[in-house]
């Protein structure tokens, strides 16, 4: 019997090494796995690079994990937060390294990550600062760069329901980036609001079928990352 | 419309001027800001859909208070909601929609415009600036009209529209239309193309305080209110 | 208000011009648009180039079309069919031109096309006669063709359930191709067996999102491709 | 097992020898033909997923008569069933799945193989032949591991093991293991690598039916039966 579920957070963090490229879900709170996050920041690993649009919110979730300092890299397209002053303190103090990657080439190079399409072309960010030394090639009489396609040693993504295959559905705007998260990392580690039966999912709406999830834990209740915010919560 | 206190047109306005270009069955991407206003004074009649890049189209009003969902949100992560005949879809897919060509239009906000339409708007340069550029690249590369919503000068009274940006660029040679508290302003073969100016706003007064080559429009007309939309 | 739909397949197809880029759903007879071909051969287009992965079976649909002689190229991945001899015929005749491509390679073309990437490098294909001239480059030491984004100008689709914006959703393999064809034709024309009312496809099951689609014209009963072609059925 | 009446494996028994090798959790696509037929022999106890590249992961066998769907189709166009815990999917993401290396194993069947791996089963390339490719191509240059099943020899005697392939290629060094009438034998550093003979079968007799470099494997068996799983 296949069956991807592990019996907690800690278990499912628990191999993740120092230096490992991590992917983690989410745009803002929507979608974003704390529960996973808090995990890992237990864990203890460390010189992580992490790629997350965002670089999380007050000192819980993301930003605690980068206010831990064990984020050596952050790869996001808006690193700017309003709630939160940690990755801009240790970005100034250098201590986190960050590449800029506009959001729509963020989102491809982790589709095209897990596509095993090494390199692609697109028309963002040509005759920006963002270009920088990267290859520009016309087709059709307009200008191109080439961007690479981006992979991970885990992903850890939430989702709404699960079943124990690793079928995936997701609520609402926390789809976001997960879905090619889950492609593009080796080990694809879920936090589920809700573990259903086989079948239970209907196979014409899943979002992530089963071969891209690796590990699945229960999170029946997850924190709301903007309610910790706003009550000044910090994590450990 | 009540008469205003200063010259030109207020933010609310601004966004209602950019709002009747919007035509019936567009679909729509609005940037964070007075772009975000533009929603709620489409004309009656004409069907909208606005897209939001974090995987949405068919966004809808902010909720009722303690309706919300926090994974329902927009790309500015304030909470939204989804009307009839909307559909959820991942960040990539988003992308498609963008850079792929198949939104119409996208009004964004502006550091600076020059007058052969390149856009500045996610940086100032400075060297302790936490460079952030979320999805305004994507956008003024692959939506097909891009319309930007700006204050005409910045609050030390600087010229936005520009003959260069000093700024770096969000994307070159990208931007259709600025709307300004002074005008409504077409990027053309000359430059700035004045095509309405605010009540009582005269073209020397928007010249005074514009950067770069400024040409009255083939349809300057002056505002008496909010006038029917000229495209 | 918003309403995409027409009232006839012939209206649908009606300004399809000589020589225009068509690209058609349907793997074998799964999700192809029968009727929106049918309405094409009486329609009278030629010269025309189709994107399909097969070439039709018997002489109903795609494969009549092509014995019409109106498909000067196709484009596809598998152009022998066991029940038909249509372009097999055309083609030793000089009459049809072929491009062979890779079914992986054929869909992320049009996903590419559709997607504003103009090209983008795969492993398929690198080794064999398929690579033909292309650009090969290496990345992180494995070879890889550069292969490129296609668009058309139309895509004829089938799907299951449709609303008045252009919301899809499709049947169980029926779905293979359409999707991807959607975003890559500028004008998408869509058979449906269903129009429901905008609110009753679920957001987070709808496939084909509203934007991607231009025409919608319900065929409630679509007629069966295999049975046609069991009875030896012959189109016109 | 009951005697043969011919020497080697018949196609069920090849496909039952491949089977044993299909680990539990496995996801596989089973390409045209003799590999069809593999399904139904894995051993009891293991949950294998099964790709089809048209849009499904989770095919389950062929329907009962009269309940079957033309739109639930394989890639052989044949009629099948969606098992409990399926997925359905557009053919682009169907081959991420292929090119980005999420399919565990993928038993195809071939018209030549060359001691160092090379594929070809596509085209003879007859200058009369209508070139026909489908996901071949796609499948041996991203799924991990690469299986083959084949008669040993073409209808006529040949060998389909040979030193290098005449046949244009479906990939260039991509076979992991072949299956064959009367042997299972493994690509490797010194070409063909018998692992395992069929009941009666001598090295000796595969070696003359062979044209590359043939080798005794480090767990060559002769096997009584099918044999246990050796991966």
């Amino acid at each position: 019997m296949i069956d991807k579920r592990v019996e907690s957070v800690a278990e499912a963090v628990a191999d993740i090494p120092d230096g490992a490229t991590v992917m983690i879900g989410g745009f803002g709170e929507a979608g974003s796995p704390i529960e996973l996050i808090h995990a890992l920041i237990d864990q203890g690993a460390t010189g992580l690079t992490v790629v997350n649009n965002n670089t999380g919110s007050g000192e819980v979730g993301l930003a605690a994990l980068i206010k831990a300092e064990r984020v050596a890299k952050m790869i996001c397209s808006f690193p700017r937060t309003a709630n939160s002053t940690v990755f801009p303190e240790l970005y100034r103090a250098g201590k986190t390294a960050l590449e800029l990657v506009p959001q729509g080439t963020l989102a491809e190079r982790i589709r095209a990550g897990g596509a095993g399409i090494p390199a692609f072309y697109t028309p963002t960010s040509v005759g920006t600062p963002l270009q920088g030394d990267k290859e520009v090639r016309s087709f059709g009489g307009r200008d191109y760069v080439m961007e690479h396609g981006l992979v991970a040693d885990y992903a850890l993504i939430k989702c709404e329901r699960a079943d124990r295959y690793g079928n995936l559905v997701y609520n609402k705007t926390a789809r976001n980036f997960s879905p090619v998260m889950a492609t593009a990392a080796t080990t694809t580690i879920v936090q589920t609001k809700q573990i259903v039966e086989p079948g239970e999912l209907e196979p014409e709406t899943v979002v992530t079928p089963s071969l891209y999830v690796h590990r699945i834990v229960t999170v029946p209740q997850p924190l709301v990352e903007s309610e910790l915010v706003a009550a000044g919560a910090t994590y450990p | 419309m009540t008469a205003n206190t200063t010259l030109g047109w207020t933010r609310e306005q601004m966004a209602q001027r950019a709002a009747l270009d919007i035509p019936n069955g567009a679909y729509v991407n609005l940037g964070i800001g007075i772009p975000e206003l533009v929603a709620k004074y489409v004309p009656e009649g004409r069907e909208v859909i606005y897209h939001t890049e974090n995987g949405l189209l068919g966004m809808g009003p902010a909720p009722e208070p303690g309706l919300g969902d926090p994974e329902l949100i927009n790309a500015g992560k304030k909470q939204v909601t989804a009307v009839q005949g909307a559909a959820f879809f991942h960040h990539a897919d988003s992308f498609v929609m963008i850079r792929g060509g198949h939104i119409d239009l996208c009004v964004l906000g502006a550091m600076q415009v020059a007058q052969n339409g390149d856009l500045a708007n996610w940086s100032t340069g400075a060297p302790d600036a936490i460079p952030a550029v979320g999805g305004a690249m994507d956008l003024v590369a692959g939506v097909k009209t891009i319309h930007v919503i700006t204050q005409h000068t910045t609050k030390t009274g600087a010229p936005k529209l520009v003959e260069s940006c000093t700024y770096p660029l969000t994307g070159p040679g990208v931007v259709d239309r600025i709307y300004t508290d002074l005008a409504v302003i077409n990027v053309g073969p000359e430059g700035f193309h004045v095509e309405e100016l605010a009540p009582g706003v005269t073209f020397d007064y928007v010249e005074e305080r514009t950067g770069g080559n400024l040409v009255p429009g083939d349809k300057l007309a002056q505002s008496g209110g909010i006038p029917a939309g000229t495209d």
